[in-house]
């Protein structure tokens, strides 16, 4: 099977759907939605073990309620839904070949995603020290097994994204690399769905008495 | 490299491009303000005490769920044609994983 | 010759299995299913019956064309001709999806209801209630309205159906008594109840059924089924030894103890004493089986007490070797022990 | 198109070959092969089991080691044998059935293998550790986390390795099957065995991750000191328990879907006859999948979750009765009217209908949740599920194998030794497994090491003992056939059963590295047959011969696998060794992220065969053909 099955759109010079122009690319696209099926029960099971787990075995003082912080929680938020934004218009950008933009904005959703992430290592730290650890509880394996899984996720998205950026500095947009851009800021957004429920059932509901 | 000879004028064809990239761009930015919107109530609610506990966590949940479906067919474009398998596939993975979250949450004691 | 005969040997196989399934016997009626000695263990075995007969019935049609199939259809040799290429048929498919779902439906209906009915402890919890609890590997029967704990054999009413709260100490056993009802898990950290019911008095014999370590096989127990007068008289006597076990083994009498006694106190009280860590010894000498499963005799006593790792791997209690406890005062203590029975 | 400049690469031969392959067609074979390797250490286990049991108080295994042989028994076939063979065929004959070069990830392919195969072997390399896992295939915790239970790190992590590795290939298949398709092969034209592969690997991509998780949490409690199943610390055991049967009871239809596919391929080829009932059969499948995801509490009947959900689960479960029924039905139709002929394959899978049916009925009677209580863990269940497994999955393997191999290898298996080698299996099956079901109800507990006399079990294990050894006979015939064949010159033809209905059997023996020369095109259901029903020898074709591109050989794969199985073995070896098993792990992980790199930074185009060559084999084939 050629590169090129499909022509280029003659304004932009490369193909339209640039992510799903080759049969490679197509089924880079659809494989990894499936894996994204996959996540789903993946997740579902580390929030399940959450939500039995919720606060059981933590201490006085070390309950949910006790520790969450709004603050950070929504900055964190914030951070990684905007992430999530930046991500699409770097997509934009890679459709009309505007390479400079895209790259721009993928620069602008790794800080975003480090910012997201620092963040994250500031709140466990702080949690550390005042005593609710991964080994303090059920309560705590729990929470740090659910919310740890979804930073890993998050610092995988980095280095992917940032390896695809600097191999592909200088390559401009090819039906090639297009779909590991593409499915790369699949992979982004699915992170940004984990954390709407995490900081749905884990932060809010956690909060409330 | 062949080069294609357009059948519009270039900037008949450029135009309508763009136009079809600002009303995309349009409709992003309005799911953008959508989500930031649902969090922020979601934030406020909680913050505010608003809800009993028993409440609290059906409205999260749903405002959770807007989001979500924004999120998948917005900005993840799961709507678009030929993706038949692709919704077939979340839509099974949706389904087990609901089944998960409400046996660890109904059926331990 | 082989082709034909593979047809023959199905056909000739499935009646066969059937006969043995009735022939083999239906196991000892201390011990089997198919022998109810209790209400639960009834009513199961009924609803077994009801989808043995629904599964035979199935079988039966299934065998039927199967046969037939087999028998008519071979390709004789050197015919060479297509047979019709058939794509299906609507009223068979819908005969096979619609018969099938009727008979799970006279299936399920059963299934619910007893479900329900053996689920529902509440008549039991009038009667009696009994904390079962499971150990590595061995079982702890307290009766808590009546201040009394056994181990290792569980002594019930008989025609009364009894309440049984299930819990673990360590991992997940699971209790069963085939003869008198279903099993149900003791899960650490988790309650679970049950009841149980025995139709007539007589000794039933418990298993372990959740994978436990290396001696689960071994974690056998018994249920005593008594007629009411006698189960009160148990109890009673359960009480005023336990109670008297206790006095004579307070410390203030170390004077006038025994060699036994002795070695007993010394040795054996800190543990069994309780009945918490390990089962209780107060009526030892009236059980039927050591360590659950062994000869109830002095030799296997002696034994077990040397070396209890080598009867059942990975049990909690510690070996008395010799410079513990002399070949003298092992045999002191066996006596004493098997000595220790009600009245 | 034009002229490609990238050259054809050096072949590579030998061990080296295999080691770097991508071509689904030998990857296949080596699934088979390391298939076949496990089903004999698991046989072997079975066959210690069997001996211990063979009669009362027997001493000789201990206690200790009977729990290790049942858990690597249990792991070994299901993990291990049953469903990397089943996956070996999807390789070997999904891509050929729907007129594909080659599946749409080769890299990936040979990756989900190697991962399999190393998970396969760090869990079997416990037994050289004196620690093999021993709380059950099952690992219910605690007794999974109790410190004496060391081999059970070889399970999560060997479990956890091979799993990434079938999640590959699940992933893979689905999209093969919805991406790669010849042109004419419609959904609904596809062959039944793709079809089977296709729903199984679905299973595969929304069930493995929840035991993906289960093991993480085991190995966290294990290895980290978390708390999951601690109740002391506020964990809740039942919590694995809905994670692995959440897993588990897909799992086992992730098992037999394939298995009824390849007896749904067999049974038209001797029959002569289409299949029966066609898009009844691909419904009941989907059906039977998706079910089989609502189903799972009846493992866990007698945990004490309560009548209500016991009783959902128990009404669930039947339901699946109801599609698989279909499935024995429209089988029996098939063969009604046919001309039936029975070689090996064929007497495998009408041996199957009646087997699998008596596992079928014992698993409805088990669903029965009061019944159950009788039922659970006691030897019935062990009737239940190796009537449905033995008499399901392995015969279908073996029937696979015999009608397959000539495709895979070129060659023939023996049919006389064949057809003593079925009915080997068969009787000793039925009489290893028929008597057990009486153990059962007469009350014997199953996972017991030993039991005592008088208790009315003697005859029915020895029984038992002595069917077990009717298989393990029966095996050794198979290995020495299966050596005599690979061993023999003799090359089998185009279409070796005469009556081939699909794709594969249009193909030369052995199979180009391409596959098809050119594209078929597909003209509807059992395509091969149509056209030979119209006179024709072989299938029409989509596109002229041209130049074909082809992925490269990778030996990164093969590192990527042996450094997740060092790192693996490094973090076992960390608690006894300490410094040296660390710094293994680290040395394995380093290895496979630099793969990874590696694989992330070249790019690989692949070659193209050039069509002169593929012209050249056309025309050697056509004179083959014509001899
Ligand atoms: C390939 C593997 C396989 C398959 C296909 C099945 C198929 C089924 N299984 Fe089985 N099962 C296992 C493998 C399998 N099982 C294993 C490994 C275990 C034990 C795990 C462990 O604990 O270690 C187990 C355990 C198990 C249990 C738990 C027992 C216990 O531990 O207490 C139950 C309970 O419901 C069950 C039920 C069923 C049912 C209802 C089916 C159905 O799918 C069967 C459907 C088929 C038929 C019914 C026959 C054909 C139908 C007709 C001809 C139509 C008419 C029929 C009727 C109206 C009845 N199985
Ligand atoms: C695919 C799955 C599969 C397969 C094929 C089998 C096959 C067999 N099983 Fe298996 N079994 C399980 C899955 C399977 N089993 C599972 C999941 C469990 C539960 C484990 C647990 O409780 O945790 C179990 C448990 C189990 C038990 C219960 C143990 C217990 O509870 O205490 C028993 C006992 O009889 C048993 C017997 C057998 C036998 C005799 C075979 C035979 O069919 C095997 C036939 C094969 C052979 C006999 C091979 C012989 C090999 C040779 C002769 C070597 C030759 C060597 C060379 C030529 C080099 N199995
Ligand atoms: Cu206790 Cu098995
Ligand atoms: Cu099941």
């Amino acid at each position: 099977m050629g590169h090129h099955s499909v022509p280029n759109n003659p304004i932009t010079g490369i193909p339209d759907h640039v992510e799903k122009a080759t049969l490679e690319g197509k089924n880079k696209y659809v494989a990894f939605w499936f894996f994204l099926g996959g996540e789903t029960t993946l997740f579902a099971s580390l929030f399940g073990t959450y939500i039995g787990l919720h606060n059981s075995g933590a201490k006085e003082g070390l309950r949910s309620y006790d520790i969450f912080e709004m603050g950070l929680v929504f900055i964190m938020t914030m951070l990684l839904l905007t992430s999530s934004l930046t991500s699409v218009l770097a997509m934009m950008a890679m459709k009309r070949n505007d390479v400079k933009k895209m790259k721009m904005w993928l620069i602008i959703t790794l800080a975003l995603g480090l910012g997201f992430l620092s963040g994250e290592i500031y709140e466990f730290n702080h949690y550390y020290h005042i005593g609710h650890t991964f080994t303090s509880s059920a309560f705590g394996s729990a929470f740090y097994t659910l919310v740890g899984f979804h930073g890993a996720h998050v610092l995988f998205g980095l280095l992917w994204i940032s390896t695809l950026l600097i191999r592909n500095w200088n390559r401009g947009i090819t039906v090639v690399n297009a779909p590991k851009y593409y499915v790369s800021s699949l992979y982004w957004h699915f992170i940004d769905v984990v954390w709407v429920f995490i900081f749905s059932v884990v932060y809010l509901m956690g909060m409330v008495k | 490299m062949e080069k294609h000879e357009p059948q519009l004028t270039r900037n008949q064809v450029e135009l309508e491009l763009k136009a079809d990239r600002s009303r995309e761009m349009q409709l992003q930015l309005t799911s953008f303000a959508l989500m930031i919107f649902l969090t922020l109530i979601a934030f406020g609610a909680v913050m505010a005490e608003l809800m009993p506990h028993w409440a609290a966590g059906g409205f999260l949940i749903i405002m959770a769920i807007v989001q979500v479906y924004l999120q998948l067919y917005m900005f993840m474009h799961m709507n678009n044609k030929g993706n038949t398998w692709v919704k077939v596939m979340m839509a099974l993975g949706i389904f087990v994983a609901l089944t998960i979250v409400a046996t660890l949450r109904l059926l331990i004691w | 010759m082989v082709v034909k005969k593979s047809g023959k040997m199905l056909f000739r196989l499935l009646p066969i299995g059937l006969m043995a399934l009735l022939l083999s016997g239906c196991g000892i009626p201390e011990l089997s299913a198919l022998q109810p000695r209790g209400e639960g263990a009834q009513m199961q075995l009924e609803i077994i019956k009801l989808s043995l007969w629904v599964m035979l019935f199935v079988l039966a049609i299934v065998a039927v064309i199967y046969i037939y199939v087999l028998m008519k259809f071979r390709r004789k040799a050197g015919d060479n001709t297509v047979p019709k290429q058939v794509e299906g048929n609507h009223t068979l498919e819908i005969i096979w999806t619609v018969i099938p779902i009727l008979l799970l439906v006279v299936l399920a209906v059963p299934t619910i209801k007893t479900t329900v009915e053996l689920a529902d402890a509440k008549e039991a919890k009038k009667n009696e209630v009994i904390n079962v609890t499971a150990n590595l590997y061995w079982w702890e029967f307290e009766y808590p309205d009546k201040g009394v704990s056994t181990g290792q054999e569980l002594v019930i009413p008989v025609g009364k159906r009894v309440a049984v709260n299930l819990t673990s100490k360590d991992v997940i056993h699971s209790f069963w008594v085939p003869a008198l009802s279903g099993k149900t898990d003791t899960n650490p950290g988790l309650d679970n109840e049950m009841w149980l019911q025995a139709q007539e008095a007589g000794t039933y014999y418990g298993k372990c059924a959740e994978l436990c370590g290396p001696s689960h096989a071994l974690m056998d127990f018994k249920v005593i089924a008594l007629e009411q007068d006698d189960y009160d008289a148990w109890l009673k006597d359960m009480k005023s030894a336990k109670e008297a076990e206790t006095k004579q083994l307070d410390a203030k009498n170390k004077k006038n103890w025994t060699t036994g006694e002795q070695v007993y106190a010394q040795n054996c009280l800190s543990c069994h004493g309780g009945g918490k860590v390990a089962p209780s010894l107060t009526n030892f000498g009236d059980r039927q089986r050591i360590a659950g499963y062994l000869d109830h005799d002095k030799e296997n006593l002696e034994k077990w007490i040397r070396n209890p790792q080598k009867e059942k791997q990975g049990t909690k209690m510690p070996g008395f070797s010799e410079d513990k406890i002399s070949d003298e005062e092992l045999s002191e203590l066996a006596d004493y022990l098997l000595d220790k029975k009600l009245q | 198109m034009g002229t490609h400049t990238m050259g054809m690469p050096k072949k590579k031969t030998g061990i080296m070959d295999w080691l770097t392959t991508v071509d689904h067609k030998k990857i296949g074979v080596l699934y088979i092969i390391s298939g076949l390797f496990f089903l004999l250490v698991g046989g072997v286990e079975a066959l210690m089991i069997r001996f211990q049991l063979i009669k009362p108080m027997n001493d000789f295994v201990s206690g200790e080691l009977f729990n290790q042989l049942i858990t690597m028994h249990g792991t070994t076939m299901i993990f291990l044998a049953a469903m990397p063979m089943l996956i070996g065929y999807m390789n070997a004959a999904v891509p050929l059935q729907i007129g594909a070069r080659d599946v749409a990830f080769p890299f990936l392919n040979a990756l989900g293998f190697w991962l399999f195969f190393f998970g396969g072997v760090l869990l079997n390399l416990s037994w050289f550790f004196g620690a093999a896992p021993n709380a059950g295939w099952t690992a219910y915790a605690p007794l999974s986390t109790v410190p004496e239970s060391l081999g059970v790190d070889f399970y999560s992590l060997g479990l956890q390795i091979s799993g990434f590795g079938t999640l590959m290939g699940g992933i893979n298949f689905l999209v093969t099957i919805l991406n790669m398709r010849a042109p004419g092969m419609k959904l609904m034209r596809m062959p039944l065995f793709t079809w089977t592969a296709f729903v199984a690997s679905a299973l595969i991509v929304f069930a493995f991750p929840p035991l993906t998780v289960g093991l993480f949490l085991l190995t966290f409690e294990r290895l980290f000191g978390a708390h999951f199943f601690d109740p002391a610390a506020g964990g809740n055991i039942v919590i694995w328990e809905h994670l692995f049967w959440i897993f588990g009871h897909p799992e086992v239809y992730i098992l037999i879907l394939p298995a009824f596919g390849i007896f749904s391929e067999i049974i038209p080829t001797f029959a002569r006859k289409r299949l029966f009932g066609y898009t009844t059969m691909v419904f009941a499948t989907m059906l039977i999948g998706f079910l089989g995801f609502m189903v799972w509490v009846h493992h866990m009947f007698t945990v004490g979750l309560g009548p209500v959900a016991n009783a959902i689960f128990a009404v669930a479960t039947m339901a699946i009765a109801v599609p698989t029924g279909v499935k024995i039905f429209n089988w029996l139709f098939t063969l009604w009217g046919g001309k039936l002929t029975f070689p090996v394959a064929m007497l495998y899978s009408v041996a199957f209908i009646p087997s699998f049916l008596v596992g079928g009925m014992t698993g409805v009677m088990l669903s029965v949740a009061p019944a159950d209580y009788q039922y659970h863990d006691s030897y019935f269940v062990v009737a239940h599920f190796h009537y449905v497994i033995v008499g399901g999955v392995v015969f279908g393997l073996f029937a696979g194998l015999y009608y397959w191999f000539p495709l895979m290898f070129g060659k023939q298996l023996n049919e006389f030794w064949g057809k003593i080698q079925f009915w080997l299996f068969f009787i000793g099956f039925h009489l290893t497994f028929f008597p057990q079901h009486i153990l059962g109800l007469t009350g014997m507990p199953r996972r017991v090491f030993t039991y005592l006399p008088n208790q009315g079990w003697e005859t029915m294990n020895l029984l038992s003992s002595i069917g077990a050894a009717f298989m393990g006979v029966s095996t050794i015939v198979l290995v020495v056939s299966i050596v005599a064949a690979l061993m023999s010159k003799e090359y089998v033809k185009r279409d070796v059963w005469g009556d081939g209905r699909t794709l594969e059997w249009t193909l030369p023996v052995p199979t180009p590295e391409y596959n098809f020369a050119q594209i078929p095109l597909v003209k509807g259901l059992d395509t091969y047959w149509l056209e030979k029903m119209a006179g024709n020898k072989t299938v029409s074709v989509s596109e002229e011969v041209g130049d074909i591109h082809m992925p490269n050989n990778s030996i990164l794969p093969f590192v990527m696998s042996v450094g997740l199985f060092l790192a693996g073995l490094g973090f076992i070896l960390r608690l006894d060794y300490g410094t040296v098993g660390l710094i293994i792990a680290l040395i394995g992980l380093a290895m496979t992220l630099f793969a990874m790199f590696l694989r992330s930074w070249i790019d690989d185009e692949g070659y193209y065969i050039p069509k002169a060559e593929i012209e050249k084999d056309l025309r050697l084939e056509a004179e083959k053909e014509a001899k």
